[in-house]
């Protein structure tokens, strides 16, 4: 399976996630820059994390605007997975692929640790290899991951089962404790936390490997009957 | 060229963690008589003169200045001198 | 020389002008004598910034050379941007601490972002990547609004630039006392990894190469910034407060990724970044190093304002500059690479052969000095120095035996002061884990940095304990080193070198002179008894408040060791219970 | 009650980034007419009607709202209907 990891300017987590996919998953990644990318021979996209254009303006919001964007909201609409985390989360707000927006957080200060999230629906292509309701240790790092969308979104979001992962005990004042949440289809993931950085027991925690391997065996799958 | 002036504010209902906080602080300095904060964005920017600049503007604070789902926007658009 | 200036060289010799810009008059008549003629306004400026302490080590440079810098695995002592340090496998670490106490003390979240900022580009420009920070902070009493505010912002401005160039913050300290109520202390470490083939030297070889200019414009932001970092604060700092630079992150992660890719180029031939004096000590120093000259025009400076003057663009600080050395002909092929990442590279000058630093601007010649005189003739003072009358009575003193009654209240009493109590609102600011490579994250003896596709792993640590230095700086000196390499075994790792960052206040008082000298004594002797050299530092003196009140003597220490395995790596915190707890040592 | 209208502003020869940014993005989305961005900050504040309201707002601003060192401000105060 083919990985392309997104990189903007700015971007600063995109080697993390190029070696949790090449390294700890054992698949093929690619780090694209953002002017050149041609994402069309790719089997999933993945937008890092870090500050793409400083963060200026509202986090996510300049690198919304720039052509590649065109390629990934095509990459979401014909059903590849679309995972995008921290920064990666917000841009996918900001292009309107997912709904809501980010706020600072709540104590207004960068929070860096890990935190427990509660897996709220393991029926997706990024959560299979989990169980429903299970509790893993994935780390945060951000200043502006306080969730918010209207109590119509919210309700929205429940009913559909769009909600993948939540905080246990909410750092950031995020609506509802959402931590990660998915589009309708279920093919486009964006969440605060860090998956790519559990994927070592060196480093502390592997529970987000699992996420990554999630991804794979749906591709695995799809493409067997495909097949 | 004009001188755009636009005023981002966070919508009605939409939390406003660092306004919260600059009135937590104002209490604490003793300014005891201001009753809510909101902070928003302030920009400038110096635009060369077209027909229908408005529309412009519009688009611009649409596409990229303020973020519909949580902020509103005016602008005021004035001569330079 | 035509003159568009409106100060005359005359008018600053008879005005003493030349005073206001930190030169002392005996300074002014050797320039006088250098150039054979009076300076005008602009080569006034050069050597009051290159003469300065923070450019010139002029008080300090005795000291330093008693440090030792040499060892079987130094590959870069001091001198350049940065030390370098072997590890084995064609690779080596490189590392630096740098001082931004006086910009702190004005606007502390830029102040401290812009040091950051700083020691990153002494890394980078030498090849490496940078893989950590660490810092290491003083401040007055948290009882005091001023300082509480202090604090907040200068982590915020650490964690507000690290965080966004993506490069983790792993670890430091915080000590609070109020020798430091009017004069923060704000020292930023980066360490770097690097393969041996890829380390760039800041010169500008090669007669006839292009010297080319990347990054921010040039602003009037900080101008006589490295003069003013080496004056105690005063009322009048507050004035000079215009001068303070912004940090822009961003620009600085963009500057790292082409910059690493640029150093792969052959057309390369030198790179340094502006740090302290800008312009001017950047490129008077590659052609110095080199044994060239140079020639700019400043015209081609990018400039962020209008019309800016020569002595503004040369002493501006404006962040997030690099100058390169480029063989002639191959321009475009270098600004190509920077074109990546949306970065300007232009051509400003040209390497001469006339050992003399020429700049042009209106097609005018408005500078023209030997190049090494300003880096190579700087003054060298030798302070006198003094016992201070507060050590003899400390040494008269009988030894303080703490009477404990309550252990429980005195241990609560204890983890209540500031300076002992967890620093976890510090460090979680920070992303310390960005880059994948963190093992050990703040919170233990050293943090810990493995080397991916390596078994190996980095140790590193800052330390510091100024009250024992004010006490003994001798001792003090000794035990900080001591300190540092403690921390580093504790860890499982071998100490390899450290880099040191001297916070003292002003040299020119004989007690405090002694301090330094004493200080400095004591850390050289731990440094050579455990074979860990000195291979970079940085010297910040003048922290003084407003009254005269010079800070405790603060000789911070980073130390970084090696890890032979991931397995060897062991942390502060027990593990499980059962285990057995053993104390070594006396 | 009083509504106090804050604009703070980056001093003149203060870099800002952020304005840069926002400029570039506006000149890739082909708004190719603006010349200049300068972003800064917007609040609104609810305060208590007093004498000398005007001194109060002064001093909120020099002592919290803005940094002296890097910001300008100015202010509007407005009756609320
Ligand atoms: N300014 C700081 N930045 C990052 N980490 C810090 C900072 N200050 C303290 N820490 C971390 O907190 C831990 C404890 O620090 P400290 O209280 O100084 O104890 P010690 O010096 O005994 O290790 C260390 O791991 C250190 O790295």
């Amino acid at each position: 399976m083919k990985f392309a990891v997104v990189v903007f300017p700015g971007s600063n987590c995109d080697r993390d996630m190029y070696f949790a996919v090449k390294d700890a998953l054992g698949e093929e990644a690619e780090l694209v820059w953002y002017k050149e990318a041609d994402l069309s021979g790719f089997d999933a996209i993945l937008l890092p994390g870090g500050f793409s254009y400083g963060d200026y303006l509202r986090s996510g919001a300049i690198a919304s605007t720039s052509p590649v964007i065109e390629q990934i909201l095509a990459a979401a609409e014909a059903g590849k997975p679309v995972l995008g985390v921290c920064n990666g989360f917000q841009i996918l707000l900001e292009i309107g692929l997912l709904p809501g927006a980010m706020l600072p957080n709540e104590h207004l200060k960068f929070m860096c640790h890990y935190e427990t999230l509660v897996v709220e629906n393991a029926d997706t292509m990024f959560t299979k290899h989990y169980e429903d309701k299970e509790e893993i240790r994935i780390p945060i790092a951000h200043g502006d991951g306080n969730y918010f969308c209207d109590e119509q979104t919210h309700q929205q979001l429940l009913d559909n089962n769009q909600i993948a992962f939540t905080y246990q005990s909410n750092p950031n004042g995020s609506v509802g404790d959402i931590a990660g949440i998915t589009n309708e289809q279920g093919n486009v993931l964006g969440m605060m936390p860090h998956p790519e950085r559990a994927v070592e027991a060196l480093l502390g925690n592997d529970d987000g490997l699992r996420l990554f391997q999630s991804i794979l065996t749906h591709w695995r799958n799809t493409h067997a009957i495909n097949a | 060229m004009r001188k755009v002036k636009v005023y981002i504010t966070l919508k009605e209902g939409v939390l406003d963690p660092q306004g919260k906080a600059v009135q937590n602080s104002l209490e604490s300095l003793e300014f005891n008589n201001v009753h809510d904060v909101r902070v928003g964005k302030y920009m400038e920017l110096m635009v060369e003169d077209t027909e229908n600049i408005e529309a412009e503007v519009d688009r611009m604070c649409d596409k990229l200045l303020a973020n519909p789902v949580i902020e509103d926007y005016t602008y005021k658009i004035e001569e330079v001198v | 020389m035509p003159s568009m200036l409106e100060i005359s060289p005359q008018q600053i010799e008879e005005q003493r002008l030349y005073s206001e810009m930190g030169l002392s008059d005996e300074e002014f008549q050797s320039i006088t004598k250098i150039l054979g003629r009076r300076p005008n306004y602009t080569e006034t400026g050069l050597f009051s910034v290159m003469w300065s302490e923070h450019c010139s080590y002029k008080n300090s440079k005795p000291l330093l050379k008693k440090f030792p810098t040499e060892g079987p695995e130094v590959l870069q002592g001091p001198g350049e941007g940065a030390g370098i340090i072997d590890i084995g496998d064609e690779q080596a670490v490189v590392f630096k601490v740098e001082s931004h106490n006086h910009p702190s003390a004005v606007e502390p979240y830029q102040g401290a972002a812009t040091g950051v900022g700083g020691i990153l580009r002494d890394v980078f420009s030498m090849g490496a990547r940078p893989v950590a920070l660490l810092n290491s902070l003083r401040f007055g009493s948290l009882e005091r609004q001023r300082v509480k505010y202090l604090f907040e912002e200068v982590v915020r401005g650490i964690a507000g630039y690290g965080n966004c160039v993506g490069v983790p913050t792993v670890g430091g300290e915080v000590q609070f006392d109020d020798a430091y109520n009017g004069n923060p202390l704000v020292n930023a470490m980066c360490v770097g990894l690097i393969d041996h083939k890829d380390i760039q030297k800041g010169i500008a070889a090669g007669i006839g190469n292009t010297v080319m200019y990347v990054g921010a414009k040039t602003g009037r932001d900080g101008i006589h910034g490295a003069t003013f970092a080496s004056e105690e604060l005063s009322e009048e700092s507050e004035e000079k407060r215009p001068s303070v630079q912004v940090g822009d992150p961003f620009m600085e992660k963009l500057l790292i990724e082409a910059c690493l890719d640029v150093i792969h180029h052959d057309a390369l031939v030198g790179i340094q970044d502006m740090g302290a004096a800008g312009l001017t000590s950047s490129a008077s120093e590659m052609a110095s190093k080199a044994g060239t000259g140079m020639t700019m025009n400043l015209d081609h400076i990018p400039q962020r304002e209008e019309h800016m003057t020569a002595y503004e663009m040369m002493l501006s600080e404006s962040q997030e500059r690099m100058l390169l050395v480029v063989e002639k002909g191959r321009e475009e092929e270098i600004a190509q690479v920077f074109r990546k990442y949306n970065l300007e590279a232009v051509a400003v000058g040209e390497v001469t052969d006339t050992k003399r630093f020429r700049l042009e601007h209106h097609g005018e010649v408005v500078a023209d000095v030997p190049v090494d005189s300003l880096a190579e003739d700087a003054p060298v003072y030798h302070q006198p120095s003094k016992v201070p009358a507060y050590y003899e009575e400390f040494q008269a003193m009988d030894n303080y035996v703490p009477e404990i009654t309550d252990h429980k209240e005195t241990l609560h009493q204890l983890l209540r002061q500031p300076t002992i109590a967890s620093k976890e609102w510090v460090y979680d600011q920070y992303d310390s884990m960005v880059q994948t490579n963190t093992v050990v994250t703040p919170g233990s003896d050293a943090a810990v940095i493995r080397v991916r596709g390596t078994y190996k792993a980095l140790a590193m640590t800052t330390d510091c304990n100024s009250r024992y230095i004010y006490v003994d700086p001798e001792v003090g000196g000794k035990i900080a080193v001591a300190e540092a390499a403690r921390n580093i075994v504790c860890s499982g790792g071998r100490p390899l070198g450290l880099t040191d960052g001297l916070n003292f206040g002003s040299p020119e008082n004989p007690e405090i002179f002694w301090q330094m000298e004493k200080s400095v004594d004591g850390m050289s002797e731990a440094c050579r008894f455990l074979s860990t050299p000195v291979i970079s530092g940085n010297v910040s003196l003048y922290n003084e408040s407003f009254g005269g009140q010079a800070i405790y003597p603060t000789p911070i220490v980073g130390m970084v060791g090696l890890i032979e395995h991931t397995d060897y790596i062991t942390q502060s915190h027990f593990r499980a219970p059962g285990d057995l707890i053993y104390l070594i040592g006396e």
